[in-house]
């Protein structure tokens, strides 16, 4: 099983990655998606804008991948960030995991995620709606526990 | 060697990346943000708490003693917020 | 907000599932999807028969649905569970959780995936590829131990 | 009052639901199965080891010591393996 990992300005959708996934296979069992999507904070946001260090984003996520994929014994492992301005409603992250059976699937992905949120360089700053660029959101203390309790 | 910077480390500093010529001495990336510090008011700024900075050399996190030695790109950037 | 529950012969398409909850707004920050999907066990299989407890079925997904809304803060919930004969890589079951927040939506999809497996009343049979039905699958004991870990 | 059954207890008795009239004395889901295996020998081999099947009344699950007091449908099946 080899992980595909893709960094792109382009909207991405899940349906068409877990039919690649699935597409003629009858070994799988369980297919997990997660997508993370850009909210309004409340209204205050009219946009979050995702900037990323090309080549390390790729080579992190694929050795967060490579990471999952040692780990639990996945059929398949897609991972797509997006890069740019990035409006609420619209999605940032996807992960797909397949498997055999759905713990491994579900727990790849909660991991693949803890671990992009950490490891892969990206950086969103916030865009608000009164039409002034806002701060550079901080990194969250809980992400960094959500990361750990994988160690 | 090449520096390259992101998000608000990049906006402090007020340049995307920039080739270096280390003097001798220069071992880690503890001995490399030092250096860096004393160039300019901009990276004493972007540097002032060394503890938030994190580093990569080409491609690869790496802690603050990481040596340099043979490193083409080094990239200094805020915690990850991605995802 | 209201959990969506439907027990029906036809396929479904998660993305459509996810376009539903998500679509037109800014509060959503993360959706999970979990499909379960017939397997071939080894070739062995020809499809899976699944019989269910019309009226039972949909209520006791509905419980479980409302459980999983009591205790985790999602703004979308669907549950979608096909019967009759389904054939191997061809999907089952599917849970789509929306969230603010990443924790509560894998949390809550895996909470949902274990409550329906040993308590909404479908049955499944093997056909075998030999032409003939094989037994009633036995219900595991990991099913159980799985579903006991939210109690 | 109207018994319903699923998978291998609705094969093993033969049909999937029926309608019986209880003698008095009949209380409990337990009392009911054990009314149902004195009924013949379909019933006794469903319900041969009481243990494993699950019961319903009104498309609510519950355990062998629930009252039929008001029941209008009850229903038994295996184990659950949807999903």
């Amino acid at each position: 099983m080899t992980p595909q990992v893709r960094v792109q300005a382009e909207p991405f959708d899940a349906a068409t990655e877990i039919a690649a996934l699935t597409e003629g296979r009858a070994d799988i069992g369980a297919v997990v998606t997660f997508t993370g999507f850009c909210r309004d904070e409340g209204g205050r946001l009219a946009a979050l804008e995702l900037e990323h260090y090309p080549g390390m984003a790729e080579a992190e996520m694929m050795r967060v991948a490579g990471e999952a994929a040692a780990r639990w014994p996945l059929t398949g492992l897609v991972a797509v960030h997006r890069f740019g301005t990035i409006t609420p409603g619209q999605p940032i992250v996807l992960v797909v995991t397949a498997s055999g059976h759905r713990a491994a699937a579900f727990d790849a992905a909660a991991f693949l995620m803890d671990y992009l949120k950490t490891r892969a360089p990206f950086w969103k700053r916030e865009h608000l709606v009164d039409g002034t660029a806002g701060p550079w959101v901080e990194a969250k203390s809980e992400d960094d526990a959500a990361a750990g309790r994988w160690a | 060697m090449k520096l390259v910077y992101f998000a608000w480390v990049r906006e402090r500093i007020g340049k995307a990346d920039e080739e270096v010529e280390l003097p001798a001495g220069i071992v880690t990336v503890t001995d490399l943000v030092r250096w860096l510090k004393g160039r300019g008011e901009e990276y004493a700024y972007a540097f002032e708490n060394e503890g938030v900075v994190r580093a990569a050399i080409d491609h690869t996190h790496v802690k603050p003693d990481a040596p340099l030695d043979g490193a083409r790109e080094i990239a200094f950037f805020p915690p990850m917020t991605g995802g």
